[in-house]
């Protein structure tokens, strides 16, 4: 007999679980938002938090720009600004960017590739509730802990080492107060939801397609995920052991990076570059995805050079994991490991302008239907080609001795994650809105967002270049006048403002769209993937019938065949269309709502509280807690049933 | 949006940054200028950014030419008929997987050239000088034994004076005294050569010359702190002669 | 208890100090699940409850998998060359050719429990694949960064 | 996470293989990389210490301090750590041909074996800080305890999921459907014991 009654109070807390896994299972109501484990729900949660963090590190941006934007200023003293820049660079790294990328993983590939869900949707809904957890946990470092006084006394206590935290200045020795800690402890705990969801989401592409849907006829998003979701499981582990590395350091007296034991330095920077290398990738492939979805659409024209396309983007991944020493061409690396690393970067560039060119001759020929998605797309090749050709003159090593650590590697790093990331995210946003609003944006707001943020990013960063080459150094908190940078810095500043315009524009953007009348149909842009051939917004089980996949971009060759001059042709029985399809699902097995993955996700935020304050005997218990916190959910977790 | 508003905006914002980016590169002014060496290594890691810069230019001007070019020219109009549907070329695909390793390997030779010229020891007749670096100033110490007072002690100074025309080596060293700790700075006078960090544990080495007399300013380029911003130094280069009456002047009084 | 106390008292600096505890807190770990399976509040099923039945104990493993006298052969054979390794960790053999010998004799016991243990010699290839993929990776990366940073073992 | 429920997606998954088991190998590819780095750093900065204790006899000062290893009971830890691998291949064996009480009988042997294993490293940790090597005497304290350390962490979770599996194999009726669940936690635990093999060998047989 399976599980004997032990106890009175078993089965009230098993029952009150029950209840709310019923109540979610209906999708109304607040329980159906935390107790779910719908791809497309999470992926949503992930994109609206994503999104608010997006505001906390632009204010942080903008506070910064103010700072610097006269010679001399004192808006903030040198200690506040290191921290913000810190905040700035890792809230805009693994709070927003990472996040949205992992949101669109979410809304899109398991539509994509024609299946029901994730393949571990519990294991999703954990990769979310950790990432809001230790975001929330992150950004809590700003109200604790600066040796030199309180929040509320003006000093922040947010981590002060740069994003990068280069022992020994990350050392107790040099950072006094819990910065460090909550910044160490932080990145371990996103760092366990971004490999739970890149695990996840090489299964799922693996395992989960729908029959037909060989590898190489995925979409190139897909592929791109893919990848990302590789380096993500291999690149993780590394800056995992750097991080616990650095908390024994500062927590228990552990010696790894202290010099005067005999340890060295360089090896935080090795380890942290061998993950932050593949990191830039795995920040900029997924753009990359999208705008290959983008641009065939609005040209109507099939992908040009679809497998190569495919394979520049994993030979980019590849290559990424040999050219990580060149963030440290100045630390005395040798001759041979500089020339080395040098070219290498130099052979990385090659894959990337596969890809330029033939997103190019994907539009050539076209008919091209110039929108809002359409211009970011185009922005993020403009822009992205100057970022890349800005990488190749850093790849010159000893021109990139005077570069290193100056404002060109600031405006370099920002054409790439801006211009490039945050563009074809942006691109994304207006491009499957509808899908999962059932309501397009505005166009009108969409070009005004569009227009200032593309002169706005320009007016920011591309000063940054001059002044690099003016040789301004970068995380500097003032300057002093007669440099000649107090124009540039000005008028940086003033495009940062513009950019934060933009931004306010896309909010006003998705308030008026959201509250229009208008509704679309599933297939509102002509689409040629598969998330184009079921309802707007799709039902929870996606597919009614899960479709049989015949070629790449099948939902196209549904709509259109091609006669002898290449010239698409209307399929005449309209059959296709996803409105047909509602109400269809009825009998649909679909996962259970869970709590449970939530209550394994608040474990480990106090397991770092307590051991960062293990010195107080009230929070030190936190320890046990959240252990056990996170046992409990994880067992329970295994233990509940899966559908009911 | 019709097609010549885009046209329009995107030349006028493609005329602006170009535009910025020149005047930038003509603006020679700056203590800090990369652009107005003073040095020969300076002037060598200028003549290579410019040599990747052009190319890097002419590629810009001609992506963006084309994807202006191609969305004013293929913009959807009304009536328009489907495009004929080409999936790919790979002829087209092998030319740009080719053509750009020739445009590499072009700056990849003086790259890596450089890179050993740069990475040699400094000549034995150079002024050896060792640079420390602490949170958050600098000193500079003369090494050769002519610069020595009467203890052995090294002539130490907080800001470097060197003779033109004559190569400084230089060994860098963090932290007052090499038992004590420091973070990673690093050593820059961005007019006379690159940057070269200062780690602690460990001696890195550089070399450069000043051809003109003159004031050059430097800054610590690795981030080390509240101070990061104001750990700065100045190098004054004067004529030979001019430099030892400096010299015996500050060991007199030392 | 004395461990608990430990913790209490002194903080968990002084804890991680005497590192022999670090292994004490699995420990007591596994009697607090125990503690806890026992007041759980699901039901024990995992994953699913089948009927109940008393089936026959079967005479073959299924397909692909090695019969269980297969493991216990390769288990004495693992045992042997642990015994060997260590055999030879006292033979004064030239450093160069222990080291060598240990690299080898230690790669064929990993090699045997992926291949027979985990499966892999009957699995499918793809587990292979990322495993291997690992571990190229990593030798490959560390390799580098130990040989830039001047180690001695390379 | 072995144990998360997946969803049914309404055909044989594409490639045929689980779900679950492609999960913990690719999970297990991931802890290549995590191990890898933790062994990379201990071979970093062996012979790197600039005071004693050292693994084996060192002089500093002019004083000859004897080395903490001791082979011989290192060995037999590890042979009780290999041995742990082939009982827990004989429970999937057995759990494979619907033998209940055979898989009861080698999953609490593995477990009883893998804390055999964890009171031996309890034991040397005690040794070396009698000794007087703890996390911040030198690089040796801090690599050696914080590698050895995150083993046995992993061996701890081991033997956790040994037992659990234990305990609600025997309450339910598990039969040769269920043996993906062994399958699995066996490939975690061959998983540990082979990073064991790796850090034996280079960890304390090769020492330069």
């Amino acid at each position: 007999m399976s599980g004997a009654v032990i106890g009175q109070q078993r089965p009230t807390i098993g029952e009150a679980l029950r209840r709310i896994r019923l109540e979610a299972a209906t999708y109304h109501g607040v329980w159906s938002w935390i107790a779910t484990v719908d791809h497309k729900r999470i992926g949503l949660m992930y994109g609206a938090t994503a999104f608010v963090f997006f505001l906390v590190g632009g204010v942080e941006a903008l506070i910064i720009r103010l700072q610097l934007a006269r010679p001399d200023a004192s808006l903030v003293d040198p200690d506040q600004f290191n921290r913000l820049f810190t905040m700035h660079g890792t809230t805009m790294v693994f709070l927003v960017v990472m996040p949205l990328s992992a949101a669109f993983f979410n809304l899109l590939v398991p539509l994509m590739i024609g299946a029901r869900d994730v393949a571990f949707p519990r294991l999703n809904a954990f990769s979310y509730w950790v990432f809001l957890t230790g975001g929330l946990f992150m950004t809590a470092s700003f109200f604790t802990g600066n040796p030199a006084g309180a929040f509320f006394e003006g000093h922040l206590g947010a981590p002060d080492g740069g994003w990068f935290g280069y022992a020994p200045l990350t050392s107790t020795q040099f950072s006094q107060g819990t910065g460090i800690d909550f910044w160490a402890f932080g990145l371990l705990i996103l760092g366990v939801s971004s490999m739970a969801g890149g695990f996840n989401f090489i299964v799922t592409i693996i395992n989960m397609r729908a029959p037909g849907m060989t590898l190489f006829r995925m979409p190139v998003f897909v592929w791109m995920t893919l990848a990302t979701s590789f380096l993500i499981i291999f690149a993780m582990p590394i800056i995992t052991v750097a991080l616990f590395q650095l908390l024994f350091d500062r927590l228990f007296g552990g010696v790894f990076f202290s010099v005067a034991d005999g340890g060295t330095p360089l090896l935080w920077q090795h380890m942290f570059w061998l993950f932050g290398h593949p990191e830039v990738y795995i920040l900029i492939l997924p753009a990359m995805g999208i705008v290959s979805e983008i641009l065939p659409t609005f040209s109507r024209k099939p992908l040009f050079g679809y497998p190569f396309v495919v394979f520049s983007g994993l030979a980019i991944a590849f290559m990424s994991w040999g050219v990580w020493a060149h963030h440290m061409y100045t630390t005395g690396l040798g001759t041979t490991a500089n020339a080395a690393f040098g070219v290498a970067t130099i052979l990385i560039s090659v894959p990337t302008g596969i890809k330029i060119f033939n997103w190019l001759g994907t539009m050539w020929g076209g008919s091209i239907k110039i929108n809002t998605p359409l211009l970011f797309s185009v922005g993020f090749i403009a822009m992205f080609t100057i970022g890349g050709l800005t990488g190749v003159m850093h790849s010159m090593v000893p021109s990139d001795y005077q570069q290193q650590d100056t404002y060109f590697v600031v405006a370099h790093f920002h054409q790439v994650l801006v211009g490039g990331a945050l563009f074809g995210l942006f691109g994304g946003i207006y491009y499957w809105f509808p899908k999962f609003s059932g309501r397009l944006l505005n166009e009108k707001w969409g070009q005004l967002h569009f227009w200032t943020m593309f002169v706005g990013f320009n007016l920011t960063f591309q000063p940054m270049m001059i002044l690099g080459l003016l040789g301004m150094p970068r995380r500097i908190s003032s300057y002093s006048d007669g440099l000649g940078w107090g124009f540039w810095n000005m008028m940086a500043t003033a495009g940062a403002f513009l950019i934060a315009f933009s931004v306010v524009a896309f909010i006003v953007n998705v308030v008026v769209s959201m509250r229009s009348r208008e509704r679309v149909g599933g297939d509102p842009w002509d689409g040629r993937t598969l998330e184009w051939a079921i309802p707007s917004p799709p039902p929870a089980y996606n597919f009614a019938t899960i479709p049989t996949v015949k070629a790449l971009d099948d939902f196209w060759n549904t709509k259109y065949v091609e006669n002898e001059a290449g010239i698409p042709v209307p399929v005449v029985a309209d059959g296709a269309n996803g409105d047909d399809e509602e109400d269809a699902g009825h009998g649909i097995h679909l996962p259970s709502p869970s709590v449970l993955p939530l209550i394994a996700a608040l474990g480990p935020v106090f397991i770092a509280t307590g051991f960062i304050y293990h010195g107080n005997p009230w929070l030190l218990p936190l320890i046990p807690v959240g252990a056990v916190t996170t046992l409990v959910g994880l067992y329970g977790w295994a233990l509940e049933p899966v559908t009911e | 949006m019709n097609a010549r508003r885009v046209r329009t905006l995107t030349g006028v914002a493609l005329a602006v940054a170009l535009a910025t980016l020149l005047a930038g590169c003509g603006a020679f002014g700056g203590d800090q200028n990369t652009f107005n060496p003073g040095g020969d290594v300076a002037e060598r890691q200028r003549d290579l950014f410019l040599l990747g810069l052009w190319p890097a230019i002419v590629i810009l001007m001609g992506v963006l030419t084309a994807v202006v070019y191609i969305v004013v020219r293929f913009r959807r109009r009304e009536g328009d008929e489907m495009p004929k549907q080409v999936h790919g070329n790979n002829r087209l695909e092998i030319a740009w997987t080719i053509a750009p390793l020739f445009l590499l390997a072009f700056i990849a030779v003086p790259t890596v050239d450089g890179i050993i010229d740069l990475g040699r020891a400094a000549d034995d007749d150079a002024l050896h000088v060792r640079v420390v670096a602490f949170q958050w100033d600098w000193r500079f110490q003369y090494l050769d034994a002519e610069y020595a007072d009467a203890d052995g002690n090294p002539l130490t100074v907080p800001d470097l004076y060197i003779p033109v025309d004559r190569q400084i080596g230089v060994e860098l060293q963090a932290g007052l005294n090499a038992a004590a700790t420091d973070v990673i700075h690093s050593f820059w006078v961005p007019k006379l050569a690159g940057k070269q960090d200062v780690m602690p544990g460990r001696t890195n080495r550089m070399w450069f010359n000043a051809t003109e007399a003159g004031v050059y300013s430097g800054q610590c380029a690795e981030f080390c702190g509240i101070g990061h911003a104001v750990m700065k130094f100045t190098v004054t280069a004067v004529e030979p002669a001019e430099f030892e009456s400096w010299a015996e002047e500050q060991l007199a009084g030392q | 208890m004395e461990l608990a106390a430990l913790v209490l008292a002194t903080g968990v600096k002084a804890f991680f100090q005497s590192p022999a505890y670090v292994i004490g807190v699995p420990l007591v770990a596994v009697g607090g699940l125990a503690l806890m399976l026992a007041l759980t509040p699901f039901e024990l099923r995992w994953p699913a409850p089948i009927r109940e039945s008393d089936l026959p104990v079967l005479d073959d493993p299924p397909e692909g998998h090695p019969d269980a006298s297969e493991y216990v052969k390769v288990g004495v054979f693992l045992a042997v060359v642990t015994a060997v390794e260590v055999a030879l960790y006292y033979l004064d053999l030239a450093e160069g050719a222990l080291l060598g010998l240990l690299l080898a004799l230690s790669a064929l016991k990993f090699i045997l429990v992926v291949m027979w243990f985990m499966h892999l010699k009957f699995d499918n290839r793809l587990f292979s694949t990322m495993f291997t993929g690992g571990m190229i990776l990593v030798l490959a990366l560390f390799t580098i960064v130990l040989a830039t940073l001047g180690s001695s073992l390379v | 996470m072995q144990h998360a429920p997946t969803i049914d997606p309404g055909h044989e998954t594409s490639t045929g293989i689980d779900n679950r088991k492609l999960l913990m190998w690719l999970f297990l590819a991931s802890e290549v990389l995590f191990f890898g780095g933790l062994i990379g750093t201990y071979l970093l900065y062996r012979n790197s210490s600039v005071a004693p204790p050292c693994p084996t006899d060192c002089v500093f000062d002019g004083v000859t301090y004897q080395g903490l290893f001791d082979i011989p009971f290192t060995s037999i830890s590890a042979f009780v750590l290999l041995m742990s691998s082939v009982t827990m291949v004989l429970a999937l064996a057995a759990i494979q041909r619907n033998n209940k009480r055979g898989l009861g009988i080698w999953l609490l042997a593995t477990a009883l074996l893998g804390m055999t294993f964890l009171a031996g490293q309890a034991f040397e940790f005690t040794e070396f800080y009698h000794e007087g090597l703890t996390l911040n005497t030198n690089l040796f304290g801090t690599t050696f305890f914080v590698l050895t350390g995150f083993h046995g962490a992993h061996v701890s979770v081991g033997v956790l999921l040994l037992v659990s599996m234990f305990i609600v194999s025997q309450r339910n009726d598990w039969t040769k459907e269920h043996s993906l669940n062994v399958e699995l936690l066996g490939l975690y635990w061959h998983f540990v014991d082979i990073v064991w093999i790796v850090i034996f060998t280079l960890v304390y047989l090769i020492q330069t």
